[in-house]
């Protein structure tokens, strides 16, 4: 319950409705324009507050950098590849196959596997804001967040697949997801052709980011 | 139109600028304790996931269009921080925090930031109001976007897709409801589908006619149709 | 959704920053310059005001929301000179006219300026396309708003107005179409109507019931209803 | 037909194709960026090609300045209120009478008067540019040209008018026009009470460009 869904629902006078400020009576104008320096006083400021514990920042960050990243992804993806059962198993409840492998965490408590074919390709984007399977994937890179990506993948997903380098064939069909509530989507690619002798660890390898957003394919040089 | 945030299917953005496969996952060390910073100091508990896109959604336009991702967390917990009086806006000022606060026992602690994320936070939540739809019913979205409980509230119906006529993919079961529960009215748990809707219902320019857009939406945003 | 110009009842803005009724025309010398030098470069004949507006429109979205009224101007017609081969990059680059350009003939005078102004240049033109709706007939906005002839193309009706019904205030006559004049496919004009909306058809939250808004819509725009 | 509406409406290889930048590689990048630096650029380099005459842009801006402003629009609205026959003519057809009276030019060639009442009040704004009735009102405020009234007009119109100090009876209507054609409407607002003798030239001075866009009333201080 840390992210507090629960803790604050009640009410209080004032907060929470929208007050739209102009551009200079905004608090984030208080601070200093310089963004690293405007991070480092709410860092300071929240330090001396005793709100934050600048070892707990190290450790998330440490976290992400080095923990939470598409690697776990790959594994399920990999592993999905080449055990039927656990495909049929994913693609029925991500969350919960996912949990028994130790990905279940924050921005990934309700995930959905959707697997690429011959005649669909899915492809994942969050035009509101930047959802992403965090879990599994890690933190978002910079193109998933940019505003071309938000603004176009909804609408011209094979224009923005081009980009990608992906040219799909003319009678697949593009599904894209627009990320809009607390449910995650993680995209099973296809497996690549000839790699039927490859071990679940050699697949891991041809399993990029990018293919489990679908905007990339397994295998893709 | 709700708010600049809501940019799905913008004309006007030029190419992707595209990240390596193995750029680094922080491109500036700010950019790490941004993101830190921020969900350290949600973890005290003083707003929610709903309450902090809201709180960012709200920047004003400009502010929204010039700052990059992390400027726009760091502006969004400013404003969330001086909303909920865990802050001051002469603390802000003067880059320095007055005193220790009285939710300091809230702290997240370095050895509890492990269990903290691995545990999340779920959204699904009983709700009384019966499912209405199931897979492979049509449905339409509300006509006009929008927050209907708070004017100018947050929604999670993109202007793109209000309304259209769709057809129920999945039932995600029964989820908090943003628009509630980023004003601090309650959970207003409801059910929660993935709806597809054709390209052509969309776009007055489709690039395919087999594509789809999927989007989840909450009971209160759709009809039968 | 259009494009960033298309702001038409977005939430987020703050209080409207008010001039004084006798504040000066142009706050400052170069907002002068860059009225003058766009109505002086107009005169060249490359293009028209619907072609000129699409260029301001298309700005990539953080200069649009960025840049003060008179830096729009000047950045379209920087966009508009190298479009239409009037003036190079290079050019621009280096702030320095190459030689007297093949359009110099068509230069505006200072004692023809008096005359330009006051003769204008009215946008009504004779159509074949019969005139199909009278004040007070039923009608629908198309559902999707957008250029039909040039995807991302310019067009006049608002994102805010698409798929709603209001009903015939005025007829215009027929005018140009700017969706296909600003993309130089023609005049295409056809009959242009005044057309009213209750606020509730357009709003989540109208503020009052007997409010309303009209546009000024082109017969393409509309349906009966 | 200076405006060239008709005279460039050939298609030419790749012209008027929409072609989205992103931020750096629009032309206007290539120019100085600070703004009186940047029109300067563009005034010197259009005058060595010999497309400019900077005296012609004198001439544009004194007239905007000295001779073309709400002055215009004001004596139309008093002779409205003092000649009942001025006032069915330019209701009935404005561009005709305004261009009788020499108030036909550039973004005044199709106007419309729409007429304040107690039962209605006509505002206008420009939500996707800032098209305003030039001849009649000279060159518009900075307000009417700013976001914050563009988004806001159409959808809070008497939370925009309490910003400018006007509250209208709870019986009004209000009727707000979006100019999204080449049409220009001219508020003639009411006339206030206690001004039956009053000359048509001390009315004029009763008449504020906001009270002609109906952001404002007529007398009011």
């Amino acid at each position: 319950m840390w992210l507090g869904l629960d803790s604050v629902t009640a009410p209080r006078h004032g907060r929470g409705m929208p007050h739209d400020h102009s551009d200079h009576d905004h608090p984030h104008a208080l601070l200093p324009s310089d963004p690293a320096l405007r991070v480092k006083a709410l860092e300071t400021i929240l330090t001396q507050k005793g709100l934050i514990d600048p070892a707990a920042l190290d450790e998330i960050i440490e976290t992400y950098e080095t923990k939470i990243g598409p690697r776990n992804g790959a594994e399920v993806v990999a592993r999905a590849w080449t055990d039927p059962a656990f495909r049929e198993a994913l693609l029925e409840d991500a969350t919960k196959v996912v949990s028994e492998l130790g990905f279940y965490g924050r921005q990934g408590e309700h995930m959905v596997a959707v697997e690429n074919t011959k005649d669909l390709h899915n492809m994942v984007v969050c035009t509101l804001c930047s959802c992403y399977p965090w879990p599994l994937l890690g933190i978002p890179p910079g193109w998933y967040k940019s505003d071309a990506y938000r603004a176009r993948a909804v609408r011209e997903p094979r224009k923005v697949l081009a980009e990608f380098g992906i040219t799909l064939p003319e009678d697949t069909a593009i599904r894209v997801w627009d990320s809009t509530a607390e449910v995650r989507y993680l995209v099973v690619p296809m497996r690549p052709a000839g790699t039927e002798k490859m071990t679940q660890s050699e697949l891991v390898e041809l399993i990029s980011r990018d293919s489990m957003i679908g905007a990339g394919l397994a295998g893709q040089t | 139109m709700t708010r600049v945030h809501d940019m799905g299917g913008r004309f006007g953005d030029g190419v992707i600028a595209q990240d390596a496969q193995d750029a680094p996952v922080f491109h500036e060390d700010w950019h790490a304790r941004a993101l830190a910073l921020t969900l350290a100091a949600g973890g005290l508990g003083q707003w929610n996931i709903d309450i902090s896109r809201h709180a960012r959604e709200c920047l004003p336009p400009i502010d929204y269009a010039r700052f990059s991702y992390y400027e726009k967390w760091m502006a969004g917990l400013a404003g969330l921080l001086v909303d909920t009086g865990v802050v001051t806006r002469a603390e802000l000022a003067e880059a320095r925090g007055q005193g220790e606060s009285t939710w300091a026992d809230k702290r997240l602690k370095a050895e509890n930031v492990a269990g903290v994320l691995a545990s999340g936070g779920p959204a699904d939540r009983p709700s009384d109001i019966p499912v209405a739809f199931k897979p492979a019913d049509q449905v339409r979205t509300r006509k006009i976007t929008g927050n209907r409980l708070v004017d100018g509230g947050h929604t999670r119906l993109p202007a793109y897709a209000a309304g259209a006529v769709g057809r129920i993919l999945r039932v995600h079961g029964t989820h908090i409801l943003p628009d509630s529960s980023a004003h601090r009215l309650g959970d207003g748990a409801e059910p929660l589908y993935a709806v597809a809707f054709a390209a052509s219902e969309l776009w007055a320019n489709p690039e395919h006619p087999k594509d789809e857009v999927v989007l989840d939406l909450w009971q209160s945003y759709l009809e039968p149709a």
